[in-house]
């Protein structure tokens, strides 16, 4: 394999998960971490302009070129962040020094697998891929070794464990309808030219093969039968590890997804994949804007946000049309950016107020105005508030299903609504009121937080026009 | 000419950066407030000069990558463009005096020129998607300048309220929209008008709710009342008396222009939520004894006199009568206008009593004509204006809506010839309790004795805000005076809408106005005015000339009684008492309770009043019990042990696995 | 030449209005004395009383405002420039088409708003029942008043009141149900606005019972006359309003000649007379009602000015 | 010929899920460990079987990693693990045996119909084989919903691969990449549950679930 910018994406973090693996000490392995994930992140940037041809293992096209800078850009962003969480829990002794090399290391073995999944041609090392993200993010759930954390990992594992081995008895069963028309061996599994001969494949298998991979894939995804794992996850987890898991796994999981959707696409006889996508999103999101009400711990209860996100996104995919699948990739976009900025500013809250409980925290934009109004600008672009990003997508969604199936858009508005109600309904108590907590000024970085959050306001009023060119022709893929 | 526009409400935009830098120091606050004067100067003047001029439009790569953020600037954003300025003009005057004692400055001045142009986005947008980015920033901004004392905890659950219906409204026009674009996405204006939609009355309805509740009908009103007392007086006044008002923009935008032809019976859904909006925003309005609240409430009145207007303007366009429809339809935009002029006056002379005296509570206050005299003037001016005394501007507009309620016999359908007698009864109720309401706020702010310190000390405000209220009660007068003026300003934008205009009105002899020439009645503000000053000093002149003019002062007559205390006066509750055991005890089952000490015993007796507020009761409370019920059921799926989550992955495999085997 | 002859009848019904309030407060006293078997001030009393007050100095309360001083003049010229629009013994008047039975009934409102401000402005608590049982009631008389007029309207065409009165005299309207109804309510709301028996007593000074007198309980001298000139011509006003709309024979059409002139100034006082006669005969028939249970009075006027509407919605000949 | 293979093929597929049910059907720690072994070994033979009918040589290296490692050291490991952790005493499942048979035996049933119906066109082996496989897979996932202790989850756990390495091996031609990504995850898997299970251990004394479920986030 060249060494085109394909195989660097790839070669840069496992590299530096070695390196790091090794060298000792707080402050130069935190500088190697950042170093790392900006050199991925430049290379990826490189991909947008000169993109290799696919090879049997790597291969970039439109979909999955936007998702790599985006989760580079995403990673680059929550290192510059950890570099200053971490010295923080240091400092007050929730981490050992022992661990900390465990946890750089984990990190870039983490981005490896993600960039990896998102690149690989071949669905099997796709499987692979994102089987071992869970495993790196179950360690890294559990690092803090108290005892919510341990519970929330082996949950976490059991959980992801059995929705991998389903997502592995769906890429069986594709490889066996694929196996009579495109013949044995590894060119079965190769999904460019799965994609060419989708139209000959068994049709009934496929659907089978659909149902193990949403539900497979779907657990990754978090959509609500399965979501048990992602809030626990979320909030026993260092910070840094639940944005990328909210950001950049959830979106990774959803991709692979994507992918399979396509097939089943391309194959007209196949059992239309909507409604079960559209069942599934709606029940997700009703469900989690209902559980935001009663959350007592910050993290989970924005971890739920993300699963309401989750269910919206799957319910635009599930609806289909050009309009519906732009929303929707868009969306992902959009909320990776906008939740990995949230718990970037939900990081450093805790921090300051030394809890994650909401109750122990108040009047956030008295004590701490910057960090404050930036966790207000956060949870205003997340319930789809307008001038940010996420109302676009929620726009497009709304007005292409209405016109189609009106009850499946009320039902969506009701639940963003809910949703929308639940978080405002904690923020008033987090960020205005009177002051609770602690009011010592956080040593922290907010450039990570406010660089994603002017992304979403940008993109909110003004798109670049190769995104969207993407985007559009992505769309017209997904069928 | 609308792309000047947009550049100015770009300059408004700029002004944000400013004031957050420049937040802390006194002179930010002159800097903000003096460049918001200007741009909304500069933008009625723009408004103005395109009244009459044809409608330009203009296309920004923003917004929707295919699409782009379409702006145009016809008559009837015009007309609503400089009400909307207008306003906020007179706000930011008004707010360079009043500013100085805002408490926490850089919550308020970064918002306040968003705000303004966010409102004046709304009324150019030309686009589904710039129409609602704008509609909600405008929300967003002023949810903001309603948190913005959020460390007293009614205004945070103000805010939390205002902040949910007003999503729940966007997600109504989002609908509305979602309907007149049809699934292929046309979503710009133009493309609406040309398709013809289906489910017009779909669309209205849903309009109805999403702008409903902006503006503040009756089902939809409960966030106003709250919302705008807790934001600074200056901007409370803007969100009554302006926001409100883009509300029924909308409204009339979509109804009118994009829904096609109307169906008859859209307008007596909206008449009759009129009729029930303009009572019962009164009656709530007089029970209030706190000053804000009340004009708060009095607002959700006005915008159902405005939609009265509508309503007619909707059933006469409905059965073609095109000049019945221009007269209804104008004597609603004229209500716009002397609304946004009175409503601002009174609240900014509530920011200055507020200013003045620390107290919002009617009953804390009284005897502030003695000390604060230019205010209670120019206050007195607004409450004549808003109780609709003939030679002011709040008379004019009800003039005409009564005029057009003369005119609907000729409506064929049954429905309307019951509906539209019943709502005149209504408008004529409710003007006549709003005079009630106007005196009660009037007298006892202003007049008689003061009932606490805080009351005594009182000082008259700054001359900027005084500059701003004069300059509104003047405008209100000539209003009052030449309303032809105005009437024919509008003449484009209702011509645009219903396809006809009123006559000419500059023409008719001595500036008297006349509705439709069938009517053959006229009314004459300037006659009016003339004829009541002639007379007045023909008395004043007779009795100078004629009475004595010795004069005594003396204690006033107190039926032997010695107590001098101020408790003796007439309070806000007692003195809405009689209103409110003829209405009250129907509308808020309002029932008081008196015990009297025992004989002999020297305590005081106690008179307590409840009363309920039955649309809170019976809409809004089961709702927030009802999700928070659910919240709760659902809440113990968090708790379950892991193998319960995992038999739920495994039901999920199986449901699906069975409907695979069923199915196909 | 027109001109000026429209301009002179103008001024004469201005003049002539502003003569006759007192002597119609007299005349209703007078009978009102005779029916009561006792003899009564005599039938000028009122203009000495005017008289008398002009001349005696005005005590004014310690805490009466800038306010309290100007609203008498600002009542008085409202009442009067209300009373001057409404025809008397001839239809066409040169400032009818400036305002309207709508802007009559508004012009009065504004006179009651400022009535009950001057109430309030003395801070005791005589004043403030006054205000706000008189501002009760204006919450219902007013609609009911305005119902009226939507009937009227509806049958002579326009709200002009020399063109309803030139529609009423030429017979076309004939006797109709919704003109009877009409005509009740307006007698009822007459006699609520004027503070007449059943809803308020004029002649007495007790302060619990009294609305309109409580208002005006601190005025005095040349204040008090100019404030009782104006509660007289009110009291003209609602009687030639009865008059004109109801018993419009006799009346001057416009530009007819000096004889018909005469002819209606004759008519005129002797519907003046019957009016105030017959509103003595009621007063003496009827005791106060108590003030709770005006509400249901005017109510009923309200319903019937609704009703009448209703009638003339729904039917053209009703 | 054809008619022999593809019975002895069925005959082990077979086999491998009436194991399936034995495993449901044990309540002693030692018994299930030894029936997994046996489960894997059988597994081992299949998956060589298949390799000879199929003659792919790289399925031997399947079977015998299966054996190697799933039928001979993970058992002793987890041998070891239950002596030092000193729980080889009883088992209270949670459902009890006679309806856990009556699910598995509606799972099969399901597997069978949702397999055969959607498969009409493959070649009849591959066909046997995913029904089998699928059996296989509900009933681990059904063994470890009834499981309350740890180690028997991860023993549910483990069966469900064994089930997909059945299925891996059915269809003819996969790539060798599948076989060592599923011995890949069985490795990291279980380290993980080993370092798990002592600091489980380690820190509050049990291995029973129930103790886990005490310290879920967010106590009502």
């Amino acid at each position: 394999m060249s060494l085109d910018a394909v195989t660097a994406v790839l070669l840069i973090p496992a590299l530096a998960a070695a390196l790091l693996a090794l060298l000792p000490g707080y402050r130069a392995t935190a500088r190697l971490n950042i170093l790392a994930t900006l050199l991925t992140f430049l290379v990826a940037l490189s991909l947008l302009f000169t993109r290799p041809a696919p090879g049997p293992y790597l291969h970039v096209d439109d979909l999955n070129n936007v998702f790599i800078v985006l989760t580079t850009f995403v990673g680059f962003t929550t290192s510059v962040f950890s570099a200053s969480y971490i010295d923080h829990e240091l400092e007050i002794g929730r981490l050992t020094p022992t661990f900390l090399r465990f946890y750089h290391a984990m990190y870039q073995v983490l981005m490896f697998a993600m960039n990896l999944a998102l690149v690989a041609n071949n669905i099997g090392v796709m499987w692979v891929a994102i089987e071992l993200a869970t495993l790196t993010t179950v360690l890294m759930v559990g690092i803090y070794r108290t005892h919510e954390a341990l519970e929330a990992a082996w949950k976490y594992f059991i959980l992801g464990s059995v929705g991998i081995a389903l997502a592995l008895f769906g890429t069986i069963l594709v490889y066996m309808a694929a196996r009579p028309s495109i013949g044995e061996g590894l060119d079965a599994m190769i999904w460019t030219t799965l994609m060419e001969r989708a139209a000959s494949f068994d049709p009934a298998l496929l659907n089978v093969a659909f149902v193990f991979l949403l539900l497979g894939y779907g657990t990754k995804v978090g959509l609500a039968p399965l979501h048990a794992w992602l809030p626990d996850a979320h909030s026993e987890g260092p910070t840094p590890i639940s944005a990328v898991l909210s950001g950049l796994l959830l979106n990774v999981a959803l991709y692979a997804l994507l992918r399979f959707k396509m097939l089943l696409a391309a194959n007209p006889e196949a059992l239309a994949p909507g409604p079960l996508m559209v069942t599934m999103g709606l029940i997700s999101a009703l469900f989690a804007a209902f559980m935001l009400y009663r959350r007592r711990d910050i993290k989970r209860m924005f971890a739920y946000s993300s699963i309401e996100h989750m269910g919206i996104i799957t319910f635009a995919f599930g609806m289909g049309g050009p309009l519906a699948n732009f929303a929707g990739l868009l969306h992902m976009t959009m909320h990776s950016l906008t939740k990995s900025a949230i718990f970037f500013a939900v990081g450093h809250v805790s921090q300051v107020k030394g809890t994650q409980r909401i109750a122990d925290m108040g009047g956030l934009t008295e004590t701490h105005p910057v960090l404050g109004w930036g966790l207000v600008l956060g949870v205003v672009a997340i319930a789809g508030l307008p001038p940010l990003g996420i109302f676009m997508s929620e726009f497009l969604v709304v007005t292409s299903t209405f016109a189609r199936a009106p009850w499946l858009a009320i039902i969506l508005v009701l639940a963003i609504l809910i949703g929308l109600a639940g978080l405002f309904l904690r923020l008033n108590t987090i960020a205005f009121g009177e002051p609770r907590g602690p009011v010592a000024e956080a040593k922290a970085s907010y450039v990570p937080m406010f660089a994603h959050l002017a992304l979403v306001l940008v993109a909110g009023i003004y798109m670049p026009p190769h995104l969207v060119a993407w985007f559009q022709n992505v769309a017209k893929l997904l069928g | 000419m609308v792309l000047v526009a947009l550049i100015l409400c770009a300059a408004l935009l700029a002004i944000v950066p400013i004031a957050i830098a420049t937040g802390r120091s006194p002179s930010g606050r002159i800097i903000v407030y003096g460049a918001s004067l200007v741009a909304t100067t500069a933008l009625v003047l723009i408004a103005l000069g395109s009244l009459f001029a044809p409608p330009s439009t203009v296309t920004l790569p923003l917004g929707l990558p295919w699409l782009g953020a379409h702006f145009r600037l016809d008559a009837l954003s015009a007309f609503f463009l400089a009400v909307v300025n207008l306003g906020g003009a007179a706000a930011s005057l008004y707010a360079i005096g009043y500013g100085a004692h805002e408490t926490a400055p850089l919550r308020v001045l970064p918002f306040y020129p968003a705000f303004l142009a966010g409102m004046s986005l709304v009324v150019l947008a030309d686009d589904a998607f710039s129409f609602l980015v704008s509609w909600e920033f405008m929300s967003l901004t002023s949810w903001a300048l309603v948190m913005a004392h959020h460390r007293v905890a009614d205004n945070a659950r103000a805010g939390y309220i205002y902040l949910i219906m007003a999503s729940a409204g966007t997600a109504a026009l989002i609908l509305t929209f979602g309907l007149l674009a049809g699934p292929e996405g046309a979503y710009t204006f133009a493309q609406m008008r040309a398709a013809y939609p289906e489910f017009g009355a779909a669309v209205v309805l849903l309009a109805l709710v999403g702008a409903g509740s902006k503006a503040g009908l009756v089902p939809l009103h409960v966030w106003l009342p709250l919302a705008h007392p807790a934001a600074p007086s200056h901007v409370s006044a803007l969100m009554s008396s302006v926001m409100t008002k883009v509300a029924v923009y909308g409204f009339v935008r979509i109804a009118f222009d994009l829904a096609g032809e109307p169906a008859w019976w859209w307008s007596i859904v909206v008449l009759t939520l009129a009729g029930i909006t303009t009572v019962m925003g009164v009656l709530y309005a007089l029970m209030q004894h706190d000053l804000k609240r009340l004009l708060a409430y009095h607002t959700v009145e006005n915008i159902g006199i405005i939609f009265i207007g509508i309503g007619l303007a909707l059933a006469f366009k409905a059965h073609g009568m095109a000049a019945a429809a221009a007269l209804a339809l104008t004597a609603g935009l004229l209500h716009v206008f002397n609304h946004s002029l009175f409503k601002s006056l009174l609240f900014f002379g509530a920011g200055a009593v507020l200013n003045a005296t620390g107290e919002r509570d009617m009953e804390h206050l009284g005897g502030l004509i003695h000390r604060m005299p230019q205010t209670a003037f120019v206050f007195l001016v607004g409450c004549a204006a808003i109780s609709a005394l003939p030679p002011l501007n709040g008379f004019v507009s009800e003039w005409l809506t009564f005029q057009a309620i003369l005119l609907s016999p000729q409506l064929p359908s049954w429905g309307l010839k019951l509906i539209v007698p019943a709502v005149g009864a209504l408008l004529a109720l409710s003007a006549a309790l709003a005079a009630a309401c106007f005196v009660k706020a009037f007298g006892v702010t202003f007049l008689g004795r003061p009932r606490m310190p805080a009351a005594e000390r009182a000082h008259e405000t700054d001359r900027f805000s005084l500059a701003a209220m004069g300059f509104l009660a003047a405008l209100c007068l000539v209003a009052g005076i030449v309303p032809g003026i105005f009437m024919d300003a509008l003449a484009p934008a209702v011509t645009s809408l219903v396809g006809q205009r009123l006559p000419i009105q500059t023409g008719v002899e001595w500036l008297s106005i006349v509705p439709i020439a069938e009517s053959r009645s006229s009314y004459n503000g300037l006659l009016v005015f003339l004829f009541m000053i002639i007379s007045g000093t023909l008395a004043a002149s007779a009795i100078h000339r004629l009475a004595s003019d010795r004069l005594r002062r003396a204690p006033p007559w107190d039926c032997g009684y010695p107590d001098p205390s101020p408790a003796t006066q007439y309070t806000a509750d007692s003195f809405a008492q009689p209103i409110r055991r003829v209405f009250g005890t129907v509308v808020f089952r309002a029932c008081e309770h008196g015990e009297m000490p025992p004989p002999g015993d020297t305590s005081p007796a106690r008179l307590t009043v409840t009363m309920r507020d039955l649309v809170w009761d019976t809409l809004y409370a089961p709702l927030a019990s009802g999700v928070g019920a659910a919240a709760d059921r659902l809440n113990h799926l968090q708790f379950l042990t892991i193998r319960q989550f995992l038999s739920l992955v495994f039901a999920a495999l199986i449901i699906l696995l069975l409907v695979l085997a069923i199915w196909p | 030449m027109a001109l000026i002859l429209d301009l002179a009848v103008q001024g004469a019904q201005m003049l002539l209005v502003l003569l006759l309030a007192p002597l119609l407060t007299g005349l209703t006293r007078k009978v009102k004395a005779h029916l009561l078997r006792r003899q009564g001030p005599p039938l000028l009393q009122p203009y000495r009383d005017l008289v008398r007050l002009m001349r005696k100095e005005v005590v004014l309360a310690e805490n009466a405002s800038w306010l309290f001083r100007v609203i008498p003049y600002l009542v008085f010229a409202a009442t009067w420039v209300a009373a001057s629009l409404v025809p008397t013994f001839g239809t066409g008047l040169l400032f009818s088409w400036s305002a309207d039975l709508i802007a009559i009934i508004a012009l009065l409102a504004s006179a009651r708003f400022y009535l009950a401000l001057a109430g309030l402005d003395v801070g005791t608590s005589f004043g403030g029942i006054g205000s706000s049982r008189e501002v009760m009631i204006a919450s219902l008389a007013e609609p009911a008043m305005v119902m009226i007029v939507f009937t009227l309207a509806l049958i002579a065409g326009s709200t002009q009141l020399s063109t309803m009165a030139a529609y009423l005299i030429s017979g076309e309207a004939g006797l109709r149900v919704s003109l009877g109804l009409a005509l009740i309510a307006l007698i009822i709301v007459a006699i609520a606005e004027n503070a007449r028996i059943p809803v308020d007593n004029p002649a007495t000074h007790l302060e619990l019972t009294m609305v309109h007198e409580a208002m005006v309980l601190e005025y005095s001298g040349r204040h008090l006359a100019l404030i009782d000139l104006a509660a007289s011509l009110k009291l003209l006003l609602y009687v030639s309003l009865i008059a004109c709309l109801f018993t419009p024979w006799g009346m001057a059409a416009p530009g007819t000649g000096v004889a018909a002139l005469v002819l209606g100034v004759v008519s005129y006082l002797g519907k003046l007379a019957a009016g105030g006669i017959l509103l003595a005969l009621f007063e003496t028939s009827i005791a106060k009602m108590r003030v709770f249970r005006v509400p249901e009075f005017l109510g009923a006027a309200l319903m019937l000015g609704l009703l009448a509407t209703l009638l003339r919605f729904v039917s053209g000949s009703l | 010929m054809r008619g022999l293979t593809f019975d002895i093929a069925h005959m082990l597929a077979g086999s491998l899920v009436l194991i399936s049910f034995l495993q449901l059907y044990q309540d002693r720690l030692y018994a299930l460990l030894n029936v997994f072994a046996l489960h894997a070994f059988v597994l081992a033979l299949s998956v060589a079987w298949q390799a000879y009918v199929q003659s792919a040589p790289h399925l031997y290296v399947t079977a015998a990693i299966a054996l190697v490692f799933k039928a001979i050291i993970i058992p002793v490991a987890l041998h070891r693990i239950i002596v030092r952790l000193g729980i080889h005493r009883e088992i209270e499942k949670v459902v009890g045996v006679g309806t856990a048979m009556l699910i598995g035996m509606g799972l099969v049933a399901l597997s069978m119909v949702v397999m055969l119906r959607v498969t009409t066109g493959a070649d009849p082996l591959a066909r046997e084989d995913l029904a089998f496989a699928l059996s296989v897979v509900l009933l681990g996932l059904l063994m470890m919903v009834t499981r309350r202790n740890a180690v028997g989850q991860v023993v549910g756990f483990m069966s469900l691969e064994n089930g997909l390495v059945l299925a891996a091996t059915g269809a003819k031609g996969m790539p060798l990449v599948v076989e060592i990504s599923v011995a890949f995850s069985i490795l990291i898997a279980f380290i993980v549950i080993g370092i798990f299970l002592f600091r489980i251990r380690e820190r509050f004394d049990t291995v029973d679930l129930q103790a886990l479920d005490r310290f879920r986030g967010e106590r009502r």
